[in-house]
Formats: C-alpha cells, structure tokens, sequence
C-alpha cells in the first residue's frame, strides 16, 4: 500500500524531476560559446557528412580567427549536430531541444523533405534557421524564421530545357517524380515549362519513394516513343530504374537525374549511369568564390563533385549564418534573423541576397562520365560539350 | 435455485472418433450424479458438451426451461451450469480472489467472493497470485471458481484426481459442503471412495453410450462394469515361453523415482527392473502415475529423486532425444502418430537419421512382416488410418530403432477388441523376437495373460510387484482399481 | 496495360516469394513471427558485396557463400537464445527477434557504413525479349532461382528423412524428441534454413535493386505480406502468394498509379490475413 | 489490503501528480517543458499500448495509425474549420476511436501473433493512404496555423491532462471489475469465457478506448511538430516505442510504462542521442535481455530488489512466467 503510494510519487517526481535537472546549466552568459545546433541525416538511407563538413569548415575558420565578433566580444562557435537517421520524428525532438534546451542561437538546415518539417519547428520556436539543399520554391511560406539560400528549380529546369534543345531528340519526354512535394512540384515546373521550350511529355507518373519496379512507366515510355526522360526521384530507387531501363531495352537519347543522380552513389551504376545529366548548384569548373579551396582542401576525401557541391552548400550556410550573428552584434533570435533578412555576402555558392527568405544561387547542369566524373554542360562558361546518352544507349 | 438438468439424446465425434454416442442423463435438482467408465469412455467430453465448450452434433441440453445447447459458453455460465476441470485453468497472473470475483461477475447475485473462498478453505491465501498455489489449492480454486458464478448445476471433472489421505478427505468434504447449499452436482470421478460418499446415483460410459445406472453399490457389482474396467481375459491365454532366467542384467532399473508436475507429486519413490526379454505390466487406475512414469523414463517428466539406468547408463537428466539412442523405445499413450506425415515417413521416424538406406528397408520390412497392413498403407498419410491401424503404426514406429525394450502405454485404449487382439499378437511376436516389453495398461486381464511380471500403481506409489499370474487372484488389484478397502492412508 | 508490365510483376513475385519462403518455413514449424527476417536478407546482401567487392565474384557465384554465412550466425542464435524463450508465454521469441534485428541494424551499419549499395553483376542490367515481351535478365534469373530453391525446399520438406523430421518436429516436438529426434536441433537447422533462403533473396535483391542497413522493414512486410496470401505450410502456396503480390503491385500502379501501391498491398495483406480461414479459427475449450 | 483501498490509493497520487503537473508548468524552463510534454506523449501512447498488450494481451503494432489519426484530425480540423484547438484534442481522440471500430472488424477476428502482424498491416496501409491524400498535404504533409495551436505552458498543460487521461483509464483497468475480466481473458480465454466474460465486447472496448487515448496523444504531437507528415506521426517508430517503453518498464502494471519511458527516452533516446548506432545496439539488447531475463520489466526487478526489505507477508512479483 505505502510502496504504491511511493513508486507512484517517485514515478512522478522522476519525469518531473530528471527533466529539470537535464538542462541545469545553459544560462546565456556572454562570454559563452555562441552555440549553432543542426540535427541531420549521418546513417540511415541518406549520409550528409559532406554537409557537416561545409558546416565545420565554415566553424573551425571562425574558432580558428579566435572566435566571431558578437557585440565587440570574441566568441567561439559550437556546432552541436545530431543524427537524426532519417527519422521524421527524431528530428523535430533534437530540434527542439537543441532550440530550448541548448539555446542554440540559431539552426542549420538538412536535407530535403526533412527541411519542410524543420522550417515548421523553426517557426514554431522562433528561432532562425538557414537551409538549403531543398529547391527554393519548394520551402513553405512561413513565419518568417526561414532562410533559404539555394537553387532555384525553375532556373535548373530552364538551363536543362537549354541543353535538351540542343541534343537533337524527338522533344517527347518521360516525366516520372516521387509522390511527395518535391516531386509534385518539379512535374508541375517541367510540364509547363515543357511546352515552352517546345517539348511535349508523353508519358506522366508518380512513384512512392522506395519503388523497385518501373515497368509500367517505362513500358509506357517506350510505347510514346519518348526520347527524354525527366526523373525526379530519391536516390536508391532511381538506380533500380535506370537498371530496368537498360534491360528492357528502353533507349532514350537524353535523361536528367534530379535528387537521385545527384549523389556519389550513382558512380555504382557503372556504365548505365553515364550520359545522365544532373542538376547542380556547384561544380568546380564553376568559377565560384571558394571553388579552388573547395577542391584543394576535399577532394581527396570527397574525389566526386555532387559531394564537394554539399561540402560548398554547407560552408555557404554557415557563413550566412556566421555572418549574421557577427552583423546581429547578438545571439538573441529576433536580432540574428533580422540580420540574416539583411545578408549581403557571396560565399561558397554564389552571391546571397534575401528577398521573402529566398535567395537563389546559381544552377547548373552536369553530365555523368563513365568514370564516375562530372563534367559541365551548361551554362555556357565552363561548359563542356554535351554527349550522347551512351549508358542508356 | 432449481431446475432439473435434462440431457436428451446427446452425440458428440471428433474426427473418426464417436466420442458420445446418444447419452441422456436427468439430474433432478439438489441431487448429485456421478459419470464413471474407463479412460476414453466420453466422460469429461459429456462435461464440456454441457458446459458448451463443444457443440453437440446432435441432441439437447435444458436446465428447467432453458435450452442450453445452443448458447456460447459464457451463456450457458451464465444460465446457472458451471464446469470445474479436471486440469485446473487458473488466470496465474491474477490473484486468488480475483480469480473468483472474475466468475462472481458473471451472475450478478447469490454466493459472495467472500463467502466462496471461506467456504472452500482459499481465504487465508485470497491475495497470492494463483500461479503460486500448491496443487490441493489449485483444484479448490478450479472448484471455487466454478462456485462463483452461483450455478444451480455445479459439474466437477475429476476434481479428487492426483489426491491421496488427509488432501482427499478434505476435497471431499468441500464437495458435501457445496453439495450441502443445495445445488446439483454432476461428478466424474474415478476414485470411487468420492463416489460412494457423495452421489445417490452413478452412470457408467463405455464407448460414449450408458451401459449401466444405479446406486454406488449396484454399480459396484454389476460384472459388465467390471468387465469393461479390467477388460475381458477371454482372447488371449498364456501360450508363451517360459520366463528367462531371472539373473540376467536388467534392461532398465528404475530405483526409488519421484517425479511429478508443479507441486504435484504422481510418483513415490517407485523401483522396477525389467530384464533381457522379459514382459512387465504395469496396472493402475487413473491418475495413478502410470505415464508420469513412461514420461520419467523417456526424459518428458523432470525426475525429482531416485535414477533411472538403462543398459547400466546412467540416464536421469539426460534429454530425451538421446535416450532413444540406448535401446529403449517409447509408443506414447494417445497413439501420437505424425498426422500429416506419411505411414512410411512416421515409421522412418523412429529409425536413426543416420541409418544406411539399406538398413532401413530391412527394418521397414520387418514392421510390415508384424503389421502387413502398414505396408498397403505407406503412402497414405497417418491421420486417415483407423485408430487400431494408428496404433500398429505407433507400435512399429517405436520398432524402427531395433529396440532391445519396448515401452507401451495403454495401446489397447479406446481400440475395438478386434484391434486390441490383432496388436496382442503382434506383442508376442516382437517379444518372440528377444525385446522386452514394458506394458502399461488399463486392460488388466489380457495384460496378466501376457506378462511376466507385473506392478501395480496406486496414487503415485508401488502396492504390488510380483509374478504376474499370482495377481489375478490378489485384492490388491480390486483395491488399486476400485478402492475397497480402507482408504485413510496417511501422507506427509 | 502491357504483357511487358504482367510479367514485370510476375517476375519481381519470384523475388518477393523468395523472401517469404523463409519467413514462412519459420513460421511454420516453430509458429514464431520472425521479425529480423529482413536483416537476414541484408545480410545476404551484404555478405556477398564483401565477396563481390573483395575477391572479385560474380553475385551468382557469391551466393551460395553468402547463404552458408547467414546460415551459421542464424543457427547458434536459435539454438542458445530463440528456442529457450519458446516456452515462454506470449509474444516473447517475437519481441527478441525485434531486438535481435536492432542489433544487426546497428552491426551492419558499424561494419558497412550507409550509403546505399548494389551488387554489380553483367546481368543486372541485361535484358531479352520473348514472345515480343521484354524481359529483364536479373528478375528471369532470380525467378528461376526462386523456383528451384521452392522446389528444393519442397523436395528436402516431403522428400528426405531430415524433412520428415522437421515436420514431425513442427507437429509434435514432446513425441518427436522420444523418438530421438533432436528437435533443439531441427528448429535451429530450421532457422538456418530460413536465413540461407533469406541470404539468397538478399543477393539478388543487391543486384536487382540496392540496399541499405535499415531497408530490414520494408523487406520483412514483403515477406509477412507473401506468407498472409500463401497461407501457411505449403511451398508451392508461397511461390503463387509471391506471385500475387508482385501482380497486385503492377496491377495498383498501372490502375491506380503508383502512389497508390504500397495503399492496395499492404490493404489486402491486412485483408487477406484477417478473412483468412487460420485467423477466423477460434480454439475452443479443451484442457 | 483490499483493491478499492489500492485505487482509492492509486487514484488520489494520481490526481496529485495532475495537479503538480498542472501548477508546476508555468515555471519550468521552455527546455524542460518541452520535454516533459514529450515524454508524457509517450507514456499515454506507451500506456494505451499497456492498457492492451499488458492487461488484455493483445499485443498491438498498430499504435502509429492511431498517432496519425489524431494528429491529422487535429490539424485538418485546424486548417479547415473554426474549432479551437482543445475540441480539436476531444475530435482527435473521437476519430482515431472510429477508426479503431471500423478496424476492429477484420482485426478482432484475429489472435496472438496474427493480430499483431495484422496491426502492423494496417498502420502501413495508413502511412500509404496519408501519403497519397493529397488534400491532407500527400507525402510532405501539411502546417498546423502556429497562431492557434497551444505551445509552452499550454501544451504541457495538455499533455499532463492526456498523459493524466492515459494513467487514469490504465488505474481503472487496474482495480475495475472490467480489468479483472481482461487479466481472465489475457491469462486464459477460454477458461474466461467459461466463466461467462464476454470475449468480444472485452476486446472491442479495450481495443477503441486504447485507440482514443493514442489518438489524443497523436493530437499533442502535431501541436509540438508544428508540421505533421506521414514520415512523422504515421512512421512505425511509435508502435516501436510504445512496446519498448512499456516491456521494459514491465507491462501489465500501472507505473511500468512511466519507468519505461524515462528509462528508454531519457535515459536512452536522449543520452545517446550522439551515437545513433549505439542507442540501436543498446535498445536491441535491451529488449533481448528483458524477454529473456526480466520478462515481467524493469519494476518487477525493482520489487523483487527491494522484496528483502519489506515484511514478507506481502505479495510475490506478479507476473512471474509460469515454466
């Protein structure tokens, strides 16, 4: 009887209890370490260690210049990151407590759909955070805590209609995306701009992430006689398809990969993969700021482009960022965001400036070789010539 | 608290198996009845086709005005007929009261929780968790429960089973306390000291048909009760060989075994030899730790005192599978045939997996050359044999080892005596043969007429071992089977 | 819709049943829902991108490597941990198999990073036409292997003393051990049998397809979705259960489209499980 | 000591804890507040879990359809309508208890490990249909308005009423005649039956109220995410969790499921929340060790630790397997 009373009390008291004593200590001191807080993908399906380490370089210049000016301090940065495995629910739980419970001053971004959800809980916790590697008309109009400095689609898909024109095919496409908004919406861009540029799409479809049998579409396909195939797709599910493709003898003269080519694991293809075209925001034929150091100082860990595009895409955030807070004179949120709203930098990816939390960099347009490179295509400086499509050949 | 309880024309099969044949029974209200006959007779399967746990294929049910035979089970409780198992089903994660006000809930008035645990002695233990009774409490709990739910038909399946002394006296006195409340009972019960002091009237059950009714004592000298009890010594007279030589090394030895289930002690420091080529039988009325024996030798029963030798190996703890090994093999009670399983796969079970297959085409042969009907039927898959064809087949399963000592327990049960003669022949056959037998039974006389030597089994204990012709005329046996004499054992 | 679509789905079934054959072998004889079937089938997988990657084997040739190897780190996990939670009441052996399939989440993880990976092979992008239906060259091969591995199973099932022991076991444990049958035995080789069945559709799923450490889930309910339309105990049954799933998901994505895929499987999974005859059995009263 | 005694006990510490809850909210730091809100969403979905595998013994994976339910219902009802955000809790609640009814009839049919797999099923049927509900956002799912949804205080003052609803409804399973009947059904169905408890009306009631009680918690968690999609409120992980938190506590009792969640939670999830591989290692053994040696939970060790202690008339562990 007394042990129920007791084990219920002590059950209590522990939830209560142990929660106030996890976060004792993170008063804001203003000589503390000025603390950024990130939760990403580092194992699970996708592996973003290349955007950590964009985000730690940018880190590691500051600390190493004795720290970033805040209000005539010097002060160090932390960059407290989590792995978040992919897990939907894992990642709003670290966000929210590196937010409220090591009062990170600000958030980096992650990846894709994961930053959608994040973009909410930013909102929600008044608290900034820059992203990218999500295409910047695909991030929801928020409350104003969201920034978003990366390609825009419309600019990717309007230089890789440029280079379609040019490859001499029948204009008739295969458009097949995954099923969730950024598939939705590059099929929407690329229809319309489809007509445009004077492309009909033949064949339209949709796929769940984690389908491993495109039949129908590319049956489809062949059937239209589509020349072009336009995927938009998550990375391991496009390797499938561009295998089925080649079995079943599905010819097209020209294909861009989005999301899905875009990471190393497409060099696993092989042969199959070569001639795809790939949407990029970096290259190192680019002329970028930074692009040479990007190259001297990673590639011998990251010897593929679309790696060190992420290792610049990292680098690029946090220097926002960084920047920002130097620009606040604080950490105080409603200061620092009001800061990133005025950011007037080029970094990494290009030349940054906001309007409605977006700022577009530069896209380009890179084809796959064989050996597992990328050479650019488009635009015109820097470019190379355009191949034919031999893996699908 | 009335109504009389009317069983018209009751049919229940299962399978090949007509396990009631057309039974009717009137308990009259406050009266108590007692269902007895020999193990598969239909007695507990009367029971739970009252109770609703079977549907009867054809025939009624009713309690006064309530037809019954239709309801699902909770009904049919609800209806005021409620069914104590002869295997105590507690709930071992509530406690003992708990246990009882889950019944209690089930009709709304009548008998309180309190009330019912004092009156079967469970007060003092009312907040364990049932899963810690010992067995006495068990089975008063089972009879608690059943209480509970204030039924004006209280039917007790074998409740008294496994009891002996001081533990029997007091299950019965807690069956005239309810008796006394003035409900019906409805017994099955074998040990007949609980039927003689209880009920007023007995049915007997041969083959799921009534063969007899009347009081305890008409009952008790009616020959063809007896008769189906011990089994006719007709069919088979002793034309075998003289028995070896009793100096020979024996076979298995068993010393001193205890052995038992849970807090539930079957078997009392019980010793038994049986020598190259020799036949024992071993008698006992139900529940008289019979098989708690075959499983103790064969390593199903965990042993608690006293060894087991087979061949001079030591075997007491060694895990079954590896027993099969040493000479010894094993046709279980209830035939155990593989059902799904081929007549020819189930016999090449039972021979080393690692046999040479011309090896086992000899043993093959020789089972088909003792049982030439397995050999008709080797493709056909074991569950469409008839029950005596099953149980050649689990005879000649166990042969398939080349055993030096074949264990069988109660093969002639719920077979036809045509079938029953047929697998005795085949017994002398393979004893014929050099194996010795060790024959569990319930069919005394043919068994006596087989056997060398034999045992009998009483509640867990040995009451007699000696030649086999000289029980016959021995009280013991009368004693071991139906209980005449004096029963106030004393225990520990 | 296409012949080409029809056999699609008719030849990705082969690779689905391949991964319920074991579950289903599992669960028929020891009546445990294994939940680290799909870490066995990564396994597979994994093991043969070791060989593939280190000793330069075709996928084919790697595989039967590859299925002893999860073979013997399933055996001693039946015999020293599943087997001794089977007595226990409940849903005990399943909850350990979860945990077991965090652990070898994890293990593969630690040891193989997790980026995703494939299995190269000349095949996996080859293709044929017959008939005027083309066929792709590494779904037709792990059909065929599908088939003879069901076969197989089937023939060491019904045929051989060892399969007749397994059945006895699954049947009869109490008897089966009187008869000397080992059964602690039987129901690790079972399991065993199981991962090597598992480890084969792993491997040619890493050629179809590519594989990650946490692509265990998907895989299992493939599996659990191939033994509810099977039914259990019959190898032909799982071969035609395979079947039909992979022609429901060609059929939902080219009627429906191919959202509505996994909606229209995992929906007559669900319903073929519930209206299944062994789930409307409700065990009655005897003791 | 008699059960009425016991639930007067276990009803008053409760409503006390409530009430604590509810007055200590306001002065905790934001950090803290968010955690408790999370981990009292836990234990009410731990707990439904515990109301139905642990007391009736039907051992669900099925909790992540109910959190998708409910937090969906509350944020379309949000998005599209007037209500405000506490009748959008009780709509939540209602919706996922409709779901749960409909659901019961295939499901119901269906018992031990088949009923699970069966759970299991049809949680991904529902994290499909949500992925494919365009109106509902589809695959990325869809914003709660930020202005009208509780957060801070408001939102742990929420939890600790739902967390309080969860442990309420487990205490009255506990101690009522209705729990006794489940604990019948879950130790031995037939004998139950036999002894007149209906079967199918126990289950379905256990079955729709434990679905309710996910449900509500599923409407919390779309006001702490903000954003609800199907990778989130519908991802498996919470059928996962709640047979976690609630084993390792030890199922069956009232206060195993809270030991579990802070145990697993914050002591796991949190702690190792740096070596994500790790915390799989460590939650994997974890859970092998709890069936193999303390299938009964972490609070059954505890009692049997701190048994010596105690006079020994009082109880045995409950739950000890039988062999």
């Amino acid at each position: 009887m007394i042990r129920r009373i007791v084990a219920t009390a002590l059950a209590v008291t522990t939830t209560v209890g142990l929660t106030a004593c996890g976060s004792n200590s993170s008063s804001e001191g203003s000589t503390d370490a000025v603390v950024i807080g990130a939760s990403m993908m580092l194992s699970g399906q996708t592996n973003l260690e290349t955007i950590r380490d964009g985000y730690q370089w940018a880190v590691d210049e500051a600390n190493a210049a004795g720290g970033i000016d805040v209000g005539g301090a010097k002060r160090k940065v932390t960059l407290k990151i989590l792995d978040n495995r992919g897990d939907t629910n894992t990642m709003v739980q670290q966000v929210r407590s590196l937010a409220l419970q090591d009062k990170a001053a600000a958030l980096l971004g992650s990846c894709c759909q994961q930053n959608i959800d994040m973009s909410a809980q930013a909102d929600s916790l008044k608290t900034p955070l820059v992203m990218g590697a999500l295409p910047i008309e695909l991030r929801p109009d928020g409350k104003g805590y969201v920034w978003d400095s990366f390609q825009s689609l419309v600019d990717g898909a309007g230089g890789f209609f440029q280079v379609a024109a040019t490859a001499g095919t029948n204009k008739k496409i295969l458009l097949i995306t995954n099923n969730d908004s950024q598939g939705k919406s590059t099929a929407d861009l690329y229809k319309g701009l489809a007509g445009k540029a004077g492309f009909t799409v033949a064949v339209s479809t949709d796929a769940p992430a984690g389908t491993t049998d495109y039949s129908d579409a590319i049956g489809k396909a062949k059937a239209a006689g589509a020349e072009v195939v336009i995927a938009s797709m998550t990375p391991p599910d496009c390797f499938a398809m561009w295998k089925q493709m080649k079995a079943l003898a599905y010819t097209p003269k020209l294909a861009i990969g989005l999301q899905c080519a875009q990471t190393p694991g497409w060099a696993s293809l092989g042969a199959v993969g070569a001639g795809t075209l790939v949407q990029m925001s970096w290259i190192r034929t680019s002329g970028l700021p930074k692009a040479d150091e990007v190259v001297s100082k990673y590639s011998a860990k990251y010897p593929n482009d679309n790696d060190l595009s992420s290792v610049a895409l990292g680098y690029h955030e946090a220097t926002i960022l960084l920047a920002a807070i130097t620009k606040a004179g604080s950490t105080d949120h409603e200061k620092v965001n009001a800061a990133i709203g005025q950011t007037d930098l080029s970094s990494a990816l290009g030349k940054v400036s906001f309007a409605g939390g977006k700022s577009a960099t530069p896209s380009f347009v890179g084809q796959w070789n064989a050996d597992g490179t990328i050479t650019q295509v488009w635009p015109k400086q820097g470019a190379s010539a355009l191949k034919s499509l031999s893996g699908l050949a | 608290m009335s109504g009389q309880l009317a069983v018209r024309d009751l049919h229940k099969r299962f399978g090949g198996v007509q396990a009631l044949g057309g039974v009717d029974l009137l308990v009259a209200p406050g009266e108590a009845v007692a269902v007895i006959g020999p193990n598969g007779a239909g007695k507990s399967t009367l029971l739970k086709t009252i109770a609703g746990g079977h549907r009867p294929d054809r025939g009624e049910v009713w309690l006064g005005p309530d037809r019954l035979d239709r309801l699902p089970p909770h009904r049919i409780t609800r209806s005021g007929v409620a069914l104590a198992h002869q295997v105590p089903r507690p709930f071992p994660q509530l406690t003992v009261r708990d246990n009882v006000r889950v019944a209690a809930m089930a009709r709304g008035h009548g008998a309180t929780v309190e009330q019912v645990l004092t009156l079967c002695e469970l007060d003092t233990k009312a907040d364990r968790p049932a899963a810690s009774l010992a067995v006495l409490d068990l089975k008063r709990l089972e009879v608690a429960r059943a209480l509970a739910t204030d039924p004006t038909v209280l039917m007790l399946d074998e409740v008294a089973a496994g009891l002996a002394g001081r533990e029997l006296d007091e299950a019965i006195a807690l069956i005239r306390r309810i008796h006394a409340t003035g409900r019906s009972l409805l017994l099955v019960e074998h040990i007949e000291r609980v039927v003689r002091e209880i009920v007023g009237r007995v049915l007997v059950l041969d083959w799921g048909k009534p063969i007899a009714e009347g009081t305890p004592d008409e009952i008790a000298r009616d020959n063809r009760v007896r008769e189906v009890y011990l089994g006719d010594g007709s069919a088979t007279t002793s034309s075998r060989r003289p028995a070896p030589p009793p100096a020979s090394e024996p076979l298995l030895a068993v010393h001193g075994l205890t052995a038992g289930y849970g807090d539930l002690v079957a078997l009392r420091d019980v010793s038994l030899d049986v020598r190259p080529g020799e036949i024992v039988a071993v008698l006992g009325a139900n529940g008289a730790g019979k098989s708690t024996l075959c499983g103790s030798i064969m390593g199903a029963v965990r042993v608690r005192g006293g060894s087991v030798r087979v061949g001079g190996t030591e075997i007491t703890t060694a895990p079954p599978y590896r027993r099969a090994g040493l000479g010894m093999a094993y046709c279980p009670e209830g035939r155990r045939v593989f059902a799904e399983l081929t007549v020819r796969e189930n016999l090449q079970l039972g021979a080393p997996l690692r046999l040479a297959p011309q090896q086992l085409r000899e043993r093959l042969a020789e089972v088909y050359d003792i049982f030439p009907v397995l050999a008709e039927r080797g493709a056909q898959l074991a569950g469409t044999l008839s029950g005596g064809q099953q149980q050649m087949l689990a005879v000649g399963r166990a042969l398939m080892s080349r055993p030096r000592l074949l264990i069988c327990d109660e093969i002639s049960l719920g077979l036809a005596p045509v079938a029953v003669d047929t697998l005795y022949r085949a017994l002398t056959q393979i004893n014929d043969r050099g194996v010795a037998i060790l024959l569990v039974e319930q069919n005394v006389h043919r068994c006596l007429a087989l056997a060398d030597r034999a045992c009998v089994l009483s509640r867990g204990r040995l009451s007699y071992a000696g030649p086999a012709a000289d029980l016959l005329h021995d009280d013991r046996l009368d004693e071991a089977y139906f209980g005449t004499s004096d029963d106030h054992e004393t225990t520990t | 819709m296409s012949a080409d679509v029809l056999v699609a789905g008719l030849l990705s079934g082969g690779l689905y049943a391949l991964i319920g054959l074991g579950i289903s072998l599992v669960f028929g004889v020891l009546k445990v829902m294994n939940l680290m079937h799909g870490e066995l089938v990564l396994g597979g997988a994994y093991l043969a991108a070791l060989l593939v990657g280190s000793a330069g084997f075709d996928p084919l040739v790697a595989l039967p490597f590859a299925m002893l190897g999860v073979a013997l780190i399933a055996y001693p996990l039946q015999r020293y941990l599943l087997t001794g939670l089977l007595r226990a009441n409940g849903s005990a052996p399943m909850v350990a198999t979860f945990g077991l399939s965090l652990v070898a989440q994890a293990a593969l993880q630690a040891a193989f990073g997790t980026d995703p990976r494939a299995l190269s092979a000349p095949y996996a992008q080859a293709g044929f036409t017959v008939l005027g239906v083309r066929v792709q060259a590494v779904y037709a091969i792990s059909f065929a292997l599908t088939v003879v591995l069901c076969g197989v199973t089937h023939l060491v099932l019904s045929r051989t003393r060892a399969g007749s022991a397994v059945r006895a076991a699954a049947a009869d444990p109490t008897t089966a051990s009187m008869l000397g049958i080992n059964v602690g035995r039987v129901y690790a080789l079972t399991l065993a049998g199981s991962a090597a069945l598992a480890a084969a559709a792993g491997v040619m799923t890493g050629v179809a397809q590519s594989f990650t450490p946490s692509a265990g889930l998907p895989l299992l309910l493939t599996g659990f979705a191939v033994m509810a339309l099977a039914g259990i105990g019959s190898v032909g049954g799982v071969l035609l259960g395979g079947i039909t799933l992979g022609l429901l998901q060609s059929l939902s994505t080219a009627y429906f489209g191919g959202g509505w895929r996994n909606f229209v499987v995992y929906t007559v999974f669900f319903l073929a499980l519930s209206f299944r005859p062994t789930g409307l059995f409700r065990r009655v009263a005897h003791a | 000591m008699t059960g009425r005694k016991d639930a007067t006990t276990a009803g008053a510490a409760l409503l006390v804890a409530a009430v604590v809850g509810l007055a200590v909210a306001p002065g905790l730091e934001p950090g803290v507040q968010d955690l408790g809100t999370t981990l009292l969403v836990y234990l009410t979905v731990a707990q439904a879990w515990n109301i139905l595998a642990g007391f009736a013994g039907q051992v669900s994976l099925g909790a992540a359809a109910f959190v998708a339910t409910g937090a969906y219902t509350a944020g379309l009802a949000l998005a599209h309508t007037s209500i405000g955000w506490a009748a959008a809790v009780a709509l939540a609640g209602a919706i996922a208890g409709l779901i749960a009814a409909m659901l019961a009839v295939p499901l119901l049919r269906l018992r031990g490990d088949y009923f699970t797999i069966g759970t299991l099923a049809a949680s991904i049927a529902v994290q499909a249909l949500l992925t494919n509900w365009n109106w509902a956002g589809g695959a990325s799912g869809l914003t709660l308005p930020i202005d009208r949804i509780p957060a801070g205080t408001t939102l742990l003052r929420l939890a600790v009423v739902v967390a309080a609803a969860a442990m309420g409804l487990t205490a009255y399973v506990r101690y009522s005649a209705f729990g006794l009947r489940l604990g019948a059904l879950r130790d031995n169905e037939p004998a139950a039956a036999g002894l007149g408890v209906a079967v199918y009306g126990h289950r379905f009631a256990t079955w729709v109220g434990s679905s309710v009680l996910t449900g509500m918690a599923g409407a919390v968690v779309a006001y702490q995410y903000v954003a609800v999609s199907p990778s989130g409120v519908a991802s498996v992980n919470w059928s996962l969790d709640a047979v976690l938190m609630a084993l390792v506590g030890g199922a069956g009792s009232l206060i195993g499921p809270v030991l579990g969640t802070t145990i697993v939670y914050y002591g796991l999830t949190r702690m190792l929340e740096d070596f994500q591989v790790l915390s799989l290692l460590v939650e994997g053994t974890l859970l092998v060790l709890i069936v193999r040696f303390a299938p009964a939970g972490v609070l059954a060790l505890l009692t049997r630790a701190a048994r010596p202690l105690r006079r020994a008339a009082t109880l045995p562990a409950a739950g000890t397997e039988p062999a």
